[in-house]
């Protein structure tokens, strides 16, 4: 069964249903839009029961010939990374359909054009996970940012265009360099053996080591701009400033994974020694990201740019999880890229609704919300204690497995990271202060607190963030294998215990 | 004598109508500049023709020729229309299109 | 190519006679061409060229191309020019001063080494085979040997440069062509008109232009007693096209009395 | 190992309550809080049933675990949720349990005019969850799962009133410092994962004999780092004077009798590491010392009670960790004098909150004055934790700090007579500040404003300060008759040889009893003779000044840490707008330039272009020239 | 000396001659048909020859010969596929052309006179733009199956004679676009000289004018080169003006925005077919031995005119120039392709050429809808708000914008990678490596476009969208359906194009 297509094609189906209802009627759009989301949730789940997690092969395989002129296949398969990440993406599509209710008013277009913008991004996140062609990622890879370009641009608030520009200026530019290595790629395996785009065959290519390297740097620079990695990291604050909370959560939630999702599949398969030259390097910039994101954090007046920022540190662990080339770092990355999907959806959506209230996105006219908006006030508080990784929530696991990977094979470096988690407690528990607690500011008296479809979207990433803190191992019993394999293709093992030198 | 001479000529005699081409400003004197590098072509082709040893080369003056005629006659008709337009043949006129 | 064996000329001493003499004066010539203030001057500078060049043809085997070059070239093509320097103006004179800033030593220093590098590069090049001589090709006839050609080798360019005559002739008339706007009136329409019409002022027929003024043009209004241009002494059609010259620089008031040599 | 299947039921309780009173919310005011004193106390049961569960048992058999699932396990890094309980950790699941549920108790009359009370009670709930897994988790990573979440429960707790920025500021204080103890915490477990490749208890003590010394001594050092953090030790012992902004049954449960106490309990519980790593001990012995004094003397200084009394736990503790640091002989007699000062600290802060609750909330000593008449059985309550802190025989406190004192001279050499000499001025100290507390709050005239109408405190309030009061009466006999205590503890740690004694026992107890009356009547001259102003003198000695802003620890906090890191915060945000991003712009802005000069090549003159041509035509000719040479 | 009969084959050559044809029954229309009926019947005639020329193109498509017209034009695979692509290119730009009215109603009315109003009164038309736009196409046609410098120099001149003319014909500004049909003149005219002296010298180096002789001196080898080398840098001057290339670019901004915008269109698609095919003809097979002359330079000059062509349309303010920069950054992509020298360059070319033209008109077409009474706007800052007041319009336009930027899932990153990876492939890295840089500096001005149109709210100017009228509303809807179609789909044309491009010599 195809179900990798059919998964791919929900979303289409209902974007070109949503596009022949009637313009008048949004509520029907946005029912119609919920549904569609849910289904797709409903069928990842279905697909997910069938998932053999022992088996590193990649599962679900379906290989088509698209444009055989250069040997570019429809192929698609998942393992158990990208079953993570979809399964991510499919999860938070409807929550923020029905978290972001009301986000598509206050935009350029109708409320028909947000909802099928959305949608055929929710393909394109399918589509990105679950490519085995290195043509076909590319191709949505890029497609990608027009969506999001438009929901930046077009719902946004602020210097939304502006913002958007950056962003797709950013991206197209990283997207570009993967093209001139993915060109080179592409003449390589026609000097060996026949052009081709399929990911194993690509990976027994023989080439230069400088050659690789210059095609891991392609590649490599355009995964750091998605997944920002310091110091390609600046479009980041200003997309997430403008965009409507629901976008922000699909850009830093599944977008940005993007990137690291990239690096695993495909800078560490294809060119596995420029990965190990480049190792030392991408380590110090990912623990720059983690400081430098906490500390910028720490310095922003504005709640949307606080969180960006703190992605950014994030992203930097995730980043540094991957290159510590342990199983521990790695499976601890992957399941990092699933939890800080959540847990800066939970910031993001309940940040949202807390600036559609106020009418402001700074941190300095909130105060005293916890009295006045308990329940939205707990929420954002329980999403900061799962992004500064409190133990028994999800992203403690994750972080804890990075920083123990790392350590066993790069000490130094996940000592510095460490300190990130004390940034981290300064950069949430500041706007919680100021945000939360105090004294009730002016302006905030008459705050509602979360109504029920609010509450019902919280619902299910507050239930994942805490459930999966106790029980992660569904997660980690599909991630490992996947994993391992990786590493294990790599030629590292784990480090074994040195008992200290004795 | 040396036949290489003729071409010579031709090229010195293509230099000056290029270079005429870009020091007068008169749309007539400029297109009658152009018809001296083609001149000068075909002043080549002839001389070619001799050291080659055959006849094309003046079947492709005789073509230029009458290409360069169609050319005139296309080309003076826009220098009219130009002129009386704006009752200015000089080709620094026509320079709206910039930037 | 000086190293060549091309002493075709050598028996044929009255080439180089001719060459020698006439080359420069083409050279001179084409330069004066640049140099000349008049465009007609140009024009006529242009020619002698092109006969020069003619003469070049006929000294080197291409009598036909020669003579086509004098009558295609010389006669009509130039004559064009010239008749459309006279349309433009026939006194029309350019002023040889430089406007655009920096062009003129960039067009000199790109001429130099323009022609420098064409000379320098002629003289290295070799064809590794001598000059053959258009002697035996044109054993039959220049002309027949040509015609040869052009009627079955090059027939088809030959077709298709008529297809290149059609366009240019068709590209003259669009740019030329006045459509005709009104119907053309009849001789007894005119009549009637003409003593139907307000006043009988114009039965006597409509002022000549220019009769008054100074200025004998057609696309000149004559003035009226009063100094004032008379517009019906312009044909309509020139008033429609927008051939008409500005009437009231001619106006008697404006006029600069102290007798000048108009140029 | 024994297995059980009731253990997380301990935990499971609390939890429970705590979840079923956030999620319920208001439907549950009314009876909330009742729930969560009942499931606190079901708690406590359960940990009695396993006690006498654990008593029928021969001392070998006596640890239980249980296995709950697998809960992170990635390669080699596996770890179980898993649950151990043994001689340790029953006691402090019965101290957490019992002084938990009386100060539930306790505060069910204290808040009950808090219209948040039900929140305040599932906090409770939850702290006692946080610390039961604590001291329960079978590993260093379950124990650090507790860790935080006691610290998560101590910040909410503290910021119960965060309306008030300044209660607010004091939570996340007390947060982040107790974050950067617990950065310690993760160290210490990466490095046992690198070096033992283990971090379950039992794996890194059976491990620890194959490990070298500098990778204990680096656990060691972590440990008590974070240590540190969590019981407010130097140098991370800032935040708990400004904790007591939470309402007085939290200063008493969780910075009192508990939560602070988990770092003794993690030096204990981690005796394999530091029995192996004699530099970690020393540094753990120096802390201990330097806390103790330093808390003591704070103390002297304070006119706030609560502040009082918690620069008094921070000096109580710090003879905890000192004993800790002593390595077996000690390791018994923290854990004891823990228990005791759990009973009296904690019936002395209800003492105190009994205190404010009648004089309107009123922190400030300097206001109180002759409340005994008003009060008598908190007077009673108090005074009998009083003795016991000061160790008087035979209250609780004498057998414990005796103890204390006494193994710190039998450390022996130089380091023995620092350590007990140190241990005696701190006793003497505590003597000093603690009756100043006495005097200024029961005795003399009384200064209080004319709103405040003192009167004794209800039932449900007095009723657990008198339970806490007959344990500290009692709990020092019961626990160190025949070495109850230290027998019961002696099969979780390395037996030790036979100690040498500097001083006999009677010795020791005799100038600690000295040095104890000495500061009492110090304290008696200064403050009940010559009355007390209700306004702190301002003409001090710079002893005073600097003792009351504690020590100058927040200066040297701001000063060293938050003056800095600010200015780098702020640097960075701009580094970030101006050369990061501006390097991004100034390329754009670049293209930009180079292509609007590019643009005045189009001057729209055609002869321009021709000279362009030709200019083109002459280097087309050359490069292929050139080329071709 | 015995007459040689002419052997013509004219199966072979039929699509030029209906073409021709056509054009001639276009002139005869104009003498003898009413006016009223004139421009239906012009109409119908051309696209009545253009339809019937393109089946015949296909009729023939597996035919070979070199020896047409007597050895002056080959038919092969890549002659049908760049003849197919300049009909259907010329097909959809006509229907933009007849569309209203985009052309002067009387030339020779001077702007501004009272004739000019009279003539666009009496709904006169200038219908001789339908047989010139033949001649053109024909010569398009010509261009590149021309196998001897004759025919060449004579196509050359037959595509651009019509071109001068017509981009003077423009309704409004008349003024810019008189001027841009003497620039374009001009600059032709001058640029021609220089092919014609190449082609002298071509022609003395090898004593042939045919590309077979001159390829078997080249590749035999006669004396020294310096004859080859000046040949094939006038030659390549005359062909890199035609396709736009810098320097030689400096015509296209100021025409591109002077000429009536149909034709522009039609221009920029069409025109650059024909040169780049006859580029291809030449370099592929006549100097393709001499490669090691010319390939340095000519990369030169594609990298140099791509990045040229992206940052200076940065700087534009008028939709036509920025279109026409970005049609000049296009040449430079192109050229990659004729560096490449190899059969995936040649694919790549051909589709590439076919790619860029369909959206080139496409987006032309759209520029002609938005007016004000005065005409089309072309000035940027008038397309603020685009997109609220015609989305449709404005969202065609942005796909067409796209597809120039190279985005996936338009035809324009197929033709890119293609492209690129073909010239990567014969190992012009550096190529390759500007490609892919001056595509970022694009990327940018493309969005910027986008940004106006989309994200800037309207300004209040009269500033509207006409609405398309069928003629135009086929074209867009055409190009836009093939441009995304060639983006998804491009696997049939592609191997259609593999399996037929292969030049014969």
């Amino acid at each position: 069964m195809m179900w990798l297509t059919i998964l791919m094609l929900l979303p289409i189906v209902g974007a070109g249903a949503i596009a022949i209802l009637p313009k008048k009627n949004e509520k029907l759009t946005k029912q119609a839009a919920l549904a569609t989301t849910l289904i797709v949730m409903a069928t990842t789940m279905a697909m997910a029961r069938g998932f053999e997690r022992d088996n590193v092969e990649l599962q679900y395989v379906e290989k088509y010939s698209w444009i055989p002129a250069f040997g570019i296949n429809y192929a698609l398969g998942i393992d158990g990374l990208a079953l993570v990440l979809i399964l991510m993406s499919t999860i938070l599509a409807p929550v923020v359909v029905l978290a972001g209710w009301n986000e598509s008013h206050g935009g350029r277009w109708s409320v028909k054009t947000f909802y099928i913008l959305i949608l055929v991004l929710e393909t394109m996140m399918i589509g990105v996970f679950a490519a085995t062609d290195l043509f076909l990622f590319y191709v949505i890879f890029e497609a990608m940012l027009i969506p999001v370009y438009f929901l930046i641009g077009g719902y946004g608030t602020g210097e939304r265009s502006a913002a958007a520009v950056k962003f797709l200026i950013y991206s197209l530019f990283g997207g570009l360099l993967m093209l001139a290595s993915i060109i080179a790629l592409y003449v390589i395996s026609g000097a060996q053996g026949g052009h081709s785009f399929d990911l194993t065959q690509l990976s027994d290519l023989e080439m230069s080591s400088t050659t690789q390297n210059l095609l891991f740097l392609g590649f490599f620079i355009a995964f750091a701009i998605k997944a920002p990695l310091w110091p390609l990291h600046t479009w980041l604050p200003d997309a997430a400033h403008s965009a409507t909370p629901g976008t922000s959560v699909l850009l830093l939630g599944v977008l940005d994974k993007v990137g690291t999702f990239g690096m695993i599949r495909y800078c560490l398969t294809l060119f596995p020694e420029a990965s190990k030259t480049f190792t030392p390097l991408i380590l110090v910039l990912a623990v720059i990201s983690i400081i430098y994101g906490a500390i910028l954090a720490i310095g922003q007046r504005d709640l949307k740019r606080l969180i960006a920022f703190t992605s950014i540190s994030h992203f930097g662990f995730i980043t540094m999880g991957i290159f510590a080339m342990t199983s521990q770092g790695h499976s601890g990355a992957t399941l990092y890229m699933f939890n800080h999907g959540f847990s800066t959806a939970a910031l993001f959506l309940v940040g949202g609704w807390m600036m559609t209230r106020r009418g402001s996105s700074k941190i300095a006219d909130f105060g005293g919300l916890q009295r006045i908006t308990p329940v939205m006030a707990w929420m954002f508080f329980l999403a900061g204690m799962s992004s500064l990784a409190l133990p028994g929530l999800s992203s403690f696991v994750s972080e804890f497995l990075v920083l123990v990977g790392t350590f066993t094979r790069y000490p130094v470096h996940a000592v510095i990271a460490t300190f990130g988690v004390v940034l981290a407690a300064l950069y949430i528990l500041i706007p919680v202060q100021k945000a939360l607690h105090g004294p009730t500011t002016p302006g905030n008296e008459a705050l509602s607190d979360l109504n029920l479809r609010e509450k019902i979207a919280i619902a299910p990433i507050m239930a994942i963030i805490i459930s999966l803190g106790f029980y992660p191992s569904p997660l980690l019993n599909v991630i490992n294998p996947a994993a391992s394999h990786v590493i294990a293709q790599l030629g590292f093992t784990d480090p074994v215990p040195t008992s200290g030198g004795k | 004598m040396d036949v290489a001479n003729y071409l010579y000529l031709s090229a010195l005699l293509f230099t000056i109508g290029a270079v005429g081409v870009i020091v007068r400003r008169n749309a007539i004197v400029v297109f009658m500049c152009i018809e001296l590098m083609l001149n000068a072509a075909n002043l080549s082709f002839v001389t070619f023709s001799r050291i080659n040893g055959d006849l094309n080369g003046q079947v492709i003056a005789f073509f230029t020729m009458v290409v360069a005629a169609c050319e005139v006659v296309v080309g003076l008709a826009i220098i009219v229309m130009i002129y009386r337009s704006r009752r200015s043949a000089s080709v620094d006129d026509a320079s709206l299109l910039s930037r | 190519m000086s190293e060549l064996a091309m002493q075709v000329g050598q028996s044929a001493a009255p080439e180089a006679v001719l060459f020698w003499i006439l080359a420069p004066l083409t050279l001179i010539a084409a330069l004066g061409m640049l140099l000349v203030k008049k465009a007609v001057h140009s024009a006529i500078l242009m020619a002698f060229v092109m006969v020069a060049l003619a003469v070049f043809y006929i000294a080197q085997g291409a009598p036909f191309l020669g003579i086509v070059q004098i009558v295609v070239y010389t006669g009509a093509v130039m004559m064009l020019f010239l008749f459309i320097l006279m349309l433009v103006g026939v006194d029309s004179s350019d002023s040889l001063t430089e406007s655009i800033r920096g062009l003129r030593p960039i067009a000199i220093t790109a001429a130099v080494g323009f022609g420098g590098l064409m000379v320098s590069l002629l003289g290295r090049a070799t064809l590794g085979r001598g000059a053959v001589g258009v002697e035996a090709a044109n054993a039959d006839g220049n002309v027949e040997a040509i015609a040869q050609l052009l009627f079955s080798t090059f027939v088809w360019p030959f077709e298709a440069v008529s297809a290149l005559l059609i366009t240019a002739a068709l590209g003259a008339m669009v740019l030329a062509h006045h459509h005709r706007i009104q119907e053309r009136p009849t001789q007894r329409q005119l009549s009637i008109d003409r003593f139907r019409k307000d006043s009988l002022g114009a039965a006597a027929g409509l002022p000549a232009p220019g009769v008054f003024a100074r200025h004998n043009a057609v696309d000149v209004p004559a003035l009226l007693p009063d100094g004032s241009p008379a517009s019906a002494s312009i044909n309509a059609s020139l008033k429609a096209r927008g051939d008409l010259q500005n009437s009231s620089i001619f106006e008697l008031g404006t006029v600069d009395t102290s007798a000048s040599e108009e140029k | 190992m024994m297995t059980s299947t009731g253990l997380v039921y301990l935990i499971a309780l609390p939890l429970a309550g705590a979840a079923i009173l956030l999620l319920a919310g208001r439907r549950s005011d009314k009876w909330g809080h009742l729930l969560a004193t009942g499931l606190s106390a079901a708690s406590f049961f359960l940990g009695l049933y396993q006690l006498s569960l654990m008593l029928g048992r021969s001392s070998a058999q006596r640890p239980i675990g249980q296995k709950l699932f697998e809960w992170i396990s990635v390669g080699t890094f596996k770890i179980d949720a898993g649950l151990l309980l043994d001689q340790l950790s029953i006691c402090f699941v019965l101290l957490i349990t019992g002084v938990g549920t009386i100060i539930h108790i306790y505060s069910i009359a204290y808040m009950s005019h808090d219209l948040d009370r039900r929140r305040f009670f599932a906090f409770l709930n939850f702290f006692i969850a946080a610390m039961l897994l604590l001291v329960l988790g079978d590993s260093y990573l379950n124990l650090y799962v507790g860790w935080e979440g006691v610290g998560l429960a101590s910040y909410l707790l503290i910021g119960f009133w965060n309306q008030k920025p300044a209660y607010a500021t004091a939570s996340k204080k007390a947060f982040i410092m107790n974050r950067v103890g617990d950065m310690g915490l993760s160290f210490a477990v990466m490095i046992a994962f690198a070096t033992m490749g283990t971090v379950s208890f039992s794996g890194i003590k059976a491990a620890a004999e194959q490990t070298s010394t500098a990778a204990l001594t680096g656990i060691g050092i972590m440990l008590l780092i974070a240590a540190t953090g969590k019981s407010a030790q130097f140098p991370l012992q800032a935040w708990l004077g400004d904790a007591m902004a939470g309402p007085t049954p939290v200063s008493a449960l969780i910075h009192a009798a508990t939560m602070v106490t988990a770092g003794v309990y993690l030096i204990t519980r981690s005796n394999f590491i530091f029995d192996a790593a004699p530099t970690a001990q020393l540094l753990v012995v120096i802390v201990g010392a330097i806390t103790l004094l330093f808390g003591a003397l704070i103390g002297t200084a304070k006119d706030d009670i609560k502040k009082a009394l918690a620069a008094s736990t921070m000096s109580q503790i710090g003879y905890m960790i000192l004993a800790a640091g002593l390595g077996p002989v000690g390791y018994a007699f923290a854990i004891m004098h823990l228990l005791t000062h759990g009973f009296f600290k904690a019936g002395m802060f209800l003492g105190a909150g009994s205190v404010m609750h009648g004089m309107n909330d009123e922190v400030n000593m300097r206001k109180y004055g002759a409340l005994r008449k008003f009060m008598p059985i908190t007077f009673i309550t108090f005074g009998l934790g009083y003795l016991a802190i000061l160790g008087v025989p035979p209250f609780a406190g004498f057998y414990s700090k005796d103890m204390i004192i006494e193994t710190a001279f039998n450390a022996g050499g130089i380091k023995g007579i620092i350590l007990g000499s140190v241990t005696l001025l701190g006793a003497g100290i505590t003597a000093f500040y603690m009756t100043r507390v006495m005097i200024l709050t029961f005795t003399g005239t009384s200064r209080w404003d004319e709103k405040a109408h003192p009167h004794e405190s209800p039932w449900l309030m007095w009723l657990p300060m008198a339970i806490l009061a007959v344990g500290s009466v009692t709990s020092g006999y019961l626990l160190s008759n025949g070495d109850a205590l230290a027998h019961w503890l002696s099969p979780l740690f390395e037996s030790h040889e036979e100690h040498h004694e500097l001083l006999p026992p009677i010795v020791v107890s005799a100038l600690a009893l000295t040095l104890v009356a000495i500061g009492v009547a110090i304290a008696f001259l200064k403050y009940s003779r010559s009355g007390v102003d209700a306004v702190a003198p301002s003409d001090v000695s710079i002893l005073t000044t600097i003792a009351r802003q504690d020590l100058m620890q927040d200066r040297f906090n701001e000063v060293v840490f938050m003056r800095p890191g600010q200015v780098l915060t702020s640097a960075l945000v701009k580094t970030d707008e101006v050369i990061i991003d501006g390097a991004v712009h100034g390329v754009a802005r670049s293209a930009l330039g180079v292509g609007a000069s590019l643009r005045g090549l189009q001057n729209g003159f055609v002869r321009s272009y021709a000279a362009l041509i030709l200019i083109g035509a002459l280097a087309l000719i050359a490069a292929i020239w050139v080329v071709a040479q | 000396m015995t007459f040689i009969t002419p052997v013509l084959n004219y199966t072979l050559l039929s699509p030029i001659l209906i073409l021709l044809a056509g054009a001639l029954v276009g002139v005869l229309i104009e003498a003898f048909v009413s006016k009223t009926l004139r421009s239906t019947a012009q109409l119908s005639i051309t696209i009545g020859t253009l339809v019937l020329s393109l089946t015949q193109v296909w009729k023939i498509r597996n035919e070979e010969s070199t020896l047409v017209a007597m050895g002056s034009v080959v038919i092969d695979g890549p002659a049908i596929l760049l003849q197919a692509s300049i009909l259907i290119i010329s097909i959809i730009s006509i229907f933009v052309i007849a569309d209203t009215d985009h052309f002067t109603a009387l030339a020779a009315a001077l702007p501004g006179s009272d004739e000019e109003r009279h003539s666009v009164e009496s709904g006169n038309q200038v219908t001789e733009v339908y047989p010139l736009t033949l001649f053109a196409i024909s010569g398009m046609m010509l261009f590149p199956v021309a196998t001897d410098l004759i025919t060449l120099f004579v196509a050359l001149e037959m595509l651009s004679l019509p071109l001068y003319l017509l981009a003077g014909l423009s309704r409004r500004r008349r003024l810019a676009s008189q001027e841009s049909a003497l620039k374009y003149f001009l600059l032709g005219a001058f640029s021609s000289a220089f092919f014609l002296l190449g082609m002298a010298y071509l022609y003395g180096y090898s004593a042939s004018v045919t590309f077979a002789g001159i390829r078997a001196s080249v590749v035999g080898g006669s004396g020294n080169d310096v004859l080859l080398l000046i040949g094939i840098a006038f030659v390549s001057i005359g062909l890199l003006f035609k396709v736009g290339a810098v320097p030689f670019h400096a015509w296209s901004p100021d025409v591109y925005q002077g000429a009536p915008t149909p034709i522009t269109g039609f221009m920029a698609a069409a025109t650059k077919i024909a040169a780049f095919g006859a580029m291809l003809r030449i370099y592929y097979t006549v100097f393709a031995n001499a490669q090691w002359s010319w390939s340095p330079a000519l990369s030169a000059i594609a990298i140099i005119t791509m990045l040229f062509g992206s940052l200076v349309a940065i700087a534009q303010r008028d939709v036509k120039r920025m279109l026409a920069y970005s049609s000049i950054a296009h040449a430079g992509f192109l050229l990659s392709g004729v560096i490449a020298l190899n059969k995936a360059g040649l694919d790549a070319s051909i589709f590439y050429l076919f790619a860029y033209g369909v959206a080139t008109v496409g987006a032309f077409a759209v520029v002609t809808l938005v007016r004000d009474s005065a005409g089309e706007v072309t000035d940027l800052n008038r397309w603020k708000g685009l997109g609220k007041r015609s989305p449709w319009v404005a969202t065609t336009f942005a796909a067409f914008l796209l597809a120039f930027a190279g985005i996936p899932l338009t035809s324009g990153f197929i033709g890119k990678f293609a492209i690129f990876s073909a010239a990567y492939e014969s190992g012009a890295k550096a190529v390759v490596i500007a490609g892919i840089l001056s595509s970022a500096i694009a990327a940018f001005f493309y969005i910027r476009v986008i940004v106006l149109m989309f994200f800037t709210d309207p300004v209040q100017d009269g500033t509207s969208v006409q609405i398309p009228s069928a003629l135009t509303r086929i074209t867009v809807i055409f190009a836009i359906i093939l441009t995304i179609a060639l983006g998804v789909f491009p696997a049939p044309l592609l191997s259609f194009i593999t399996d037929l491009a292969t030049f014969i010599r």
